[in-house]
């Protein structure tokens, strides 16, 4: 038997890459639930092509799944990959320049014959996969492809099915490596393939043959482990993005006993959270609209709202700015409603399979007239739980749309989540008045200037409002100039009124006073607290906030942006927030922007960072 | 619709709104909005329990002089609103008020698609064939080479047939009426609001600004009895000054007869609202210049749609949303 | 269309661009795009006079491999980029690409529109009865209560019959093909270039990622003879293993026949595309689980616009520019 | 016979009010023709009220004129009038605010009877139109229907049509007031009712009466003289910016020797746009299209682009909401393309009816992703056509959408323009390639980063192009980081270059180092520049600038802007321009917002200044 060295690790970063019916996706999911239970921090990222299925083989047919776990807190998937798990010469190509120098290659030479090479777009005399000094890297050459039939030939399956049963072989395989038990594995296929015998009893020996090859071959000799991360004691789940917003809208409005309505018009990478919504029809609160495009989403939205149902829709850029004048009609109307833009790059289609967080001044600005409303953006996939939930409070109480900003990075990534318990959380509360002694009066307000809201159904309260300007209190179409220009001015202070009601901006890593403040909103979350923390390791002089709350700001932002010499701005477009903060607060806020449909890669952001500290 | 129990019995003046009226003294507007608000009184339901939502347009202000609850949205979008609104509460009456701008024009989408999704509300095109609150430019239901602001030399397009569109889009009722028939209209009105699914009634509405007299044929003593056929079902399909004409179907063709001289009336076409092919037929007379303009219910049918009238709030358990927050996998950290 | 003098004899190939494609292998779609690049280069109009514009969508990736001028433009607006390019240049010969959710769910009233104003473009809907490029949610020609990604327990609403729609909607050429139909499919494209006014085609596509054999019933050998009726003018309406049935017109209703026992062939419906109402009838065979589904031309008619062919650019002195400068009224400051 | 006196004046005032069907516009182009004819320089404003015809007599029926005359520059209509014509109690009700102290009311007194005082919302023992110290008016009450009606004794009209002929009346009696020959009008009505002669008759008929009953009446014992405006030679016109946009549009896509594409939907206040463009299109090189909505409107526009016309398309607020998605797809595509924004009151339908320049946000931000273009603003109604030819000059020369922004006050609002000869007019040149050696790629480009433009039609350059991120040079398809980040940045240098083609900044009045500066934007430059020449008249120490160029800034803003300790920027809107402005040079620019759906008005605008100064 051989010699196994056990090696220990902070952290890894696998990339598992191959064509697009390879089932990388279900290898990542396994192996990322495998690790969550284990007790390490993780974070994961599936990369789709654009395209449902292009040609097999070719570069623009990969599909990829990044995995970062370890055993302190991981913030991003990561830059750079440990290991890559390369399925074909494609999935080679496009992910070996995202290897760390000195990492691991495990590669099924069968995706590597002449023919994968030729579709990868090598040449026949290209030569990969070799060990050497200049490359760095480590190669494993496994034939998992003959492997995996092999180790089926007993079963009568056809070739082509038992083709497919070689992601099977990589989990275990990495199962081994990384000293895990592949039971969860087993009791996924069990219930998978629980109508089809043959198929599951594939896989699990496929699965199990994967393990024993890694066990057995002289190959390997190293088995990687890890420590537990400390986690905070809870219940924890994992979650991505579109999942954690489906569900912290379906909370919220069940705390503020109101019925759900998600009206929205299929658009990637949004259109998860239809999904998942569409199946609790039947047992929540719940209704899904699949409109005839955006804006009869929004408009049927509008019109639930206005009937007394806490309305949402999902949508992505292009969708997004197919709402503007309807957004403007729910601030008129002053109807609550929640939108949440799932940013992907634009403009126009743009590259919808990636990344961008670009839609902001859409947000703020992107409607006629002066129409402004609450915009705020999650931070990281289970975020998305508490800024949805979040929103629709905003909403409720402030009788207004909300933008909840997303983006793909967001919606498609995971990591674990000590989700709360139901009871733990807050009831909402609605501005929904049943009866009243005066006369009802729609634009009557509160003293934070929110009007009343009075649905169909209620007797007495019966009023008509619209898209017209207003005369305050009434309600009724007003043409005259001082109560427009009183109503310009109202519906900005209602919104301004809303930094009352929200959260202090907490400085998220570092000092007061340090020499740089790097100012970040949404998903850069993690790739900027990684930069930081290992610079504040380093021992530079630098601090985090990450801004939830883009309009209104936090009460106290002036406060923390006046500390420091250098307010630098780190976004994944061509400089929106800093714009804001410039204007605002009159400070030379300095843009750094990366729009490259990814998340902001750490190691460049550190360097730039250190330009000023 | 459920009709509730021991309510007041309302009169028209009930409907009546507290805002001046600000159409065009004469527009066929308020001659529509009249016949609303004796009809409503009569249906047995709540004022609270009535809305009417519009766009935009002249016509599309109407929901300020109805007291029941009500949105004057932005141009094209009412179906689209509407259709949120009863999505989410069958329990309540809806009116979607539009006109051929707002609803064929940047609102033909919408349009088309609640009547394929065949709601239960009624949709109500005030069809003036023209732009009214923009000031008079050709609309889709203009006619060929009109003289319109927009079109001085005439417009190209041919209008839409609004009937054949909304055949075509799958609509489970189709009815034409006229802003000058009183009781015909509130006739109309009745029975679509009546009807299970999305009832459509386009009214030939007068501009008197911008197009006067576009429907004067229906309307003028001297020509409506031979311009205007007014349907009923199992009637026999008879006009003219002394309902002297006839048509009967000559195989699928249908043909002018005159009764008096040349045919029975056995022979002629029955109305039946039921037959989705004569309604097809029906509603081509308008690209003909010889048949009458069929005005009544040319078409109704039981909707396809499961109709979900009460949609109770469920009484979810603490534990079903802890399940749901859970997830399928989940685990705990001691 | 005028056909220039001398041009130099084009292949198929001279259709391929040099971009990869990267729709699904065994996609419908590619093989509609052969077809196209087969049908082309006999229609002697130069590769520069064509243009292709489609919206987003699977589908809509089409005008990227043939080597013409191409838009792959926004989501549902291919109708309305094409209404400006055809306006504004008749001498092109513009081709739209759309999908069942680009041409009838977000771009539903642009569809409508085009059709409305009888432009001389072609329209091809590649209906496949799903979103394809979103991975599989329905559409709007999805069958009622079918399971997809996002109508997990069957959709509610009931499909557009795109026929029913395009006529509803005023078309003047209106026509079914599918994509396994290689001869048909070409002889259909051909038809619809040659007709004057808006021509629209819609193509059974099977998309076998997410919407599997939508159209087997048409494909397959054992059921498509019964279920496919494929209609040429002039002739009658036979379909089955053998022709064995007839479809006749009793009166203005449908009924299928026995030809082999009960009827002559000289008392079955003789196809007729001219014929509108009968146009209608077939198109609601759609409806029917009885009757077969209509393939080929259901209708053409001779277009109401007037098309203007050729719009020269107009030599305008600088007069006239003075005196449009100078507007009615101007006077002089010495 | 009376004595009269001549009274000299340097500028009057005149509001012409009453009902919608009182015929007060035809009085007031009348009027203003005359005047124009006479030397004047001038500039007027209609109002019409929001309904088509509301109730006949009510404060919502009435319909206003207004005309600012004078021997010297007139800027504006003018804030508050020196006469106000007043046929019934509700023009009196909803314009008296607006009558100088000292001014001088000309009523119809059939129209303040009990019915029109009540419809006007007066009570009946309400007394109006009495001279008093308090009200410190002059009234001249005449029975005008009843003369009129009187005047047309031997004609027989009905007595409705005669009733109609009033405002004949009213322009002759003020014809003779002002001492003007009514020989335009006679020539006027001549042509107008040649098909009717007895409508022609009896509108000269009472012209000529109103003249006459001036020179007889005792009431009248003024007559008011004012000098010729000193106005440089040349030929002068009357124009409206919605004409003055339509000829700029037109005579640029001539001088650009292309056919010309305008592509809209009918909405307030843009509408009059098509109606000028479509009678051109038997004569002219122009088409028009009224699409079935404004999305339609600017695809089709996008559509005649790509066929090598210049296109254009005319909107409103609500309307360029909907153009925002397309708008994103011109600025991938790199087609050019002039979106004319005619600005009105929002947020949402609003006050459609009413002036506001809430729409410039939207133009520079109201897009998903990153989709920069240029925006300029015209300033006064003939600025319109100057600043119509510029957008189609930067939109050929760098292939790009372009937005031109109005409002309603300019589109209405009409004044002398002296207008240029066509051939004084420069030649404008478009990136039309017809041949070329090397293989067309549609992205190559030249230094200042513009793409070629090839039209179908063209053999050999065939090629597609779409929304998707295209790759720089070759145009496909492209999901590159890098490429996109590179196209990113590109798109707004090419539109960051478009500021070295342009005019630098000038100072509009004033001197540099002023103590404060004025900066506007659009159609407040005739307040501005009145409020601002009075103020220097003071000896004040303020400046003025006004910003045609809204993106790119001119070059050497930032250069005027640092020489000033105060800069204020007063916008009708709650404050666009001016948040720009701090932004890009964090100069702490001070808003003055005044949002009441009407132009500044001068007098208070001067106070604002005087705070600083
Ligand atoms: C997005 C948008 N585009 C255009 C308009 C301008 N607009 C208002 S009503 C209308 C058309 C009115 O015609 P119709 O719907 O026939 O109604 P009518 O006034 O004739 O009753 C238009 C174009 C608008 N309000 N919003
Ligand atoms: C404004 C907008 N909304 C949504 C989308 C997302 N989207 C892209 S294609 C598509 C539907 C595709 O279905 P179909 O038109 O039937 O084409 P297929 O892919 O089936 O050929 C959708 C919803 C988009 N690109 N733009
Ligand atoms: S313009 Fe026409 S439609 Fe509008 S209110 Fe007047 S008469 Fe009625
Ligand atoms: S998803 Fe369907 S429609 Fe799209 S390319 Fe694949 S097979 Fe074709
Ligand atoms: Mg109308
Ligand atoms: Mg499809």
């Amino acid at each position: 038997m051989k010699t196994i060295t056990k090696v220990n690790k902070d952290d890894v970063i696998i990339k598992f890459a191959g064509d697009s019916g390879d089932g990388m996706q279900l290898v990542g999911n396994q192996f990322t639930s495998n690790t969550a239970l284990r007790g390490h921090d993780l974070a994961t990222f599936p990369d789709f092509p654009a395209e449902i299925r292009a040609p097999l083989g070719t570069v623009a047919g990969v599909s990829g799944f990044q995995l970062h776990f370890g055993s302190s807190e991981i913030e991003t998937p990561g830059d750079l990959c440990d290991v890559l798990v390369a399925m074909n010469a494609a999935a080679y190509k496009s992910n070996i320049k995202n290897v760390k120098p000195g990492g691991t290659i495990i590669a099924d030479i069968s995706g590597f014959d002449k023919k994968n090479m030729r579709l990868a777009g090598y040449q026949e005399t290209d030569v990969l996969l070799v060990n050497s000094a200049s490359t760095n890297f480590t190669f494993f050459q496994v034939d998992i492809t003959k492997l995996t039939v092999e180790s089926l030939k007993e079963v009568a399956l056809d070739a082509k099915d038992k083709d497919r049963a070689k992601n099977m072989f990589v989990l275990g395989l990495l199962f081994w490596l990384y000293d895990r038990s592949f039971e969860s594995t087993l009791a996924f296929i069990e219930e998978r393939f629980s109508k089809n015998d043959m198929v599951k009893n594939a896989n699990s020996l496929v699965l199990k043959a994967g393990y024993h090859f890694g066990e057995t071959t002289e190959l390997f000799t190293n088995q990687y482990e890890l420590k537990k991360a400390v986690q905070s004691p809870g219940k924890y789940r994992g979650i991505s993005g579109n999942e954690a917003i489906a569900l912290g809208l379906m909370v919220a409005s069940s705390k503020a006993s109101l019925p759900m309505f998600y009206a929205t018009y299929p658009i990637t990478p949004a259109s998860d959270i239809l999904h998942f919504l569409a199946k609790q029809t039947k047992t929540f609160n719940v209704q899904t609209f699949q409109a005839e495009d955006e804006i009869a989403a929004i408009c049927s939205a509008i019109g639930a709202s206005f009937g007394g149902s806490l309305s949402a829709c999902g949508t992505s850029g292009p969708g997004m700015a197919l709402k503007a004048e309807a957004l403007g009609l729910a601030v008129t109307m002053e109807l609550p409603l929640v939108v949440c833009n799932i940013q992907r790059a634009g403009p126009s289609t743009g590259m919808p399979t990636k990344t961008e967080q670009s839609d902001l001044f859409q947000s703020l600005y992107g409607r006629n007239g002066e129409a402004p409303l609450p915009v705020i953006a999650a931070s990281s996939p289970s975020d998305c739980f508490f800024a949805a939930f979040e929103a629709v409070r905003i909403a409720l109480a402030f009788m207004t749309p909300v933008i909840l900003l997303s983006d793909l990075y967001l919606a498609n990534g995971s990591e674990p989540w000590k989700y709360p318990e139901y009871n733990a959380l807050p009831e909402i509360k609605t501005r929904l008045l049943k009866e009243s002694k005066e006369k009802f009066e729609p634009y009557n307000r509160n003293e934070a200037l929110v009007r009343n809201w009075a649905i169909p159904g209620t007797e007495g309260m019966e009023h008509r409002i619209g898209g017209l300007e207003k005369k305050d209190g009434t309600g009724d179409v007003c043409y005259d100039g001082d109560n427009h220009h009183h109503m310009v001015k109202l519906r900005a202070e209602k919104v301004a009124n809303i930094a009352e009601t929200i959260p202090l901006q907490e400085l998220s890593l570092g000092e007061l006073n340090a020499d740089v403040l790097i100012v970040g909103w949404g998903s850069t979350n993690g790739s900027i607290r990684t930069a930081v923390k290992e610079l504040l390791l380093e021992k530079k002089s630098v601090a985090h906030i990450q801004i939830r709350y883009l309009f209104p700001f936090p009460k106290n932002l002036k406060g923390i942006l006046e500390k420091y010499k250098t307010v630098l701005v780190p976004e994944i477009n061509n400089g929106q927030l800093v714009k804001l903060i410039r204007e605002k607060y009159l400070i030379d806020a300095i843009p750094y922007n990366k729009i490259q449909g990814q998340p902001l890669n750490v190691a460049e952001l550190k360097n730039e960072i250190l330009k000023y500290c | 619709m459920e009709v509730e129990k021991n309510i007041p019995t309302l009169t028209a003046k009930d409907f009546e709104s507290d805002q001046e009226i600000r159409w065009c003294p004469g527009c066929g507007d308020a001659a529509i909005l009249k016949q609303m608000q004796n009809l409503l009184p009569s249906l047995g339901i709540p004022k609270e329990k009535i809305v009417f939502v519009s766009g935009i347009g002249c016509s599309s202000r109407f929901p300020y002089y109805m007291n029941t609850y009500g949105m004057h949205t932005i141009h094209g979008r009412a179906t689209a609103i509407a259709t949120g609104l009863k999505l989410t509460r069958p329990d309540l009456n809806v009116w979607i008020i539009t006109g051929d701008g707002d609803a064929l024009s940047i609102g033909g989408n919408h349009f088309i698609h609640l009547l394929r999704r065949d709601l239960n509300v009624n949709i109500l095109l005030f069809n003036n064939q023209i732009y009214g609150l923009t000031k008079g430019q050709f609309s889709p239901t203009s006619t060929q080479h009109q003289v319109t602001k927009s079109s001085p030399f005439g417009t190209d397009d041919k209008p839409f047939n609004p009937m054949t569109l909304a055949l075509g889009a799958g609509a489970s009722f189709v009815a034409r009426s006229i802003d000058r028939e009183a009781k015909h209209l509130q006739e109309i009105l009745k029975a679509g609001q009546a009807h299970t699914g999305a009832s459509f009634v386009e009214i030939y509405q007068n501009c008197h600004i911008f197009n006067d007299g576009a429907f004067s044929m229906y309307t003028d003593r001297a020509s409506r009895k031979n311009a205007a056929l007014f349907l009923e079902h199992g009637k026999p399909l008879l006009f003219g000054e002394e309902n002297q004409f006839g048509i009967k179907l000559d195989g699928h063709q249908p043909k002018i007869v005159d009764v008096k001289h040349e045919e029975s009336l056995n022979d002629l076409w029955i109305h039946d609202e039921s037959d989705g092919i004569k309604a097809n037929i029906l509603s081509l007379f308008f690209e003909t210049e010889t048949f009458p303009r069929p005005f009544g219910i040319i078409f109704q049918k039981s909707s396809k749609r499961d109709i979900d009238q009460s949609q109770p709030y469920k009484e979810i358990s603490v534990e079903q949303y802890n399940h749901l927050l859970g997830g399928k996998e989940n685990w705990t950290v001691l």
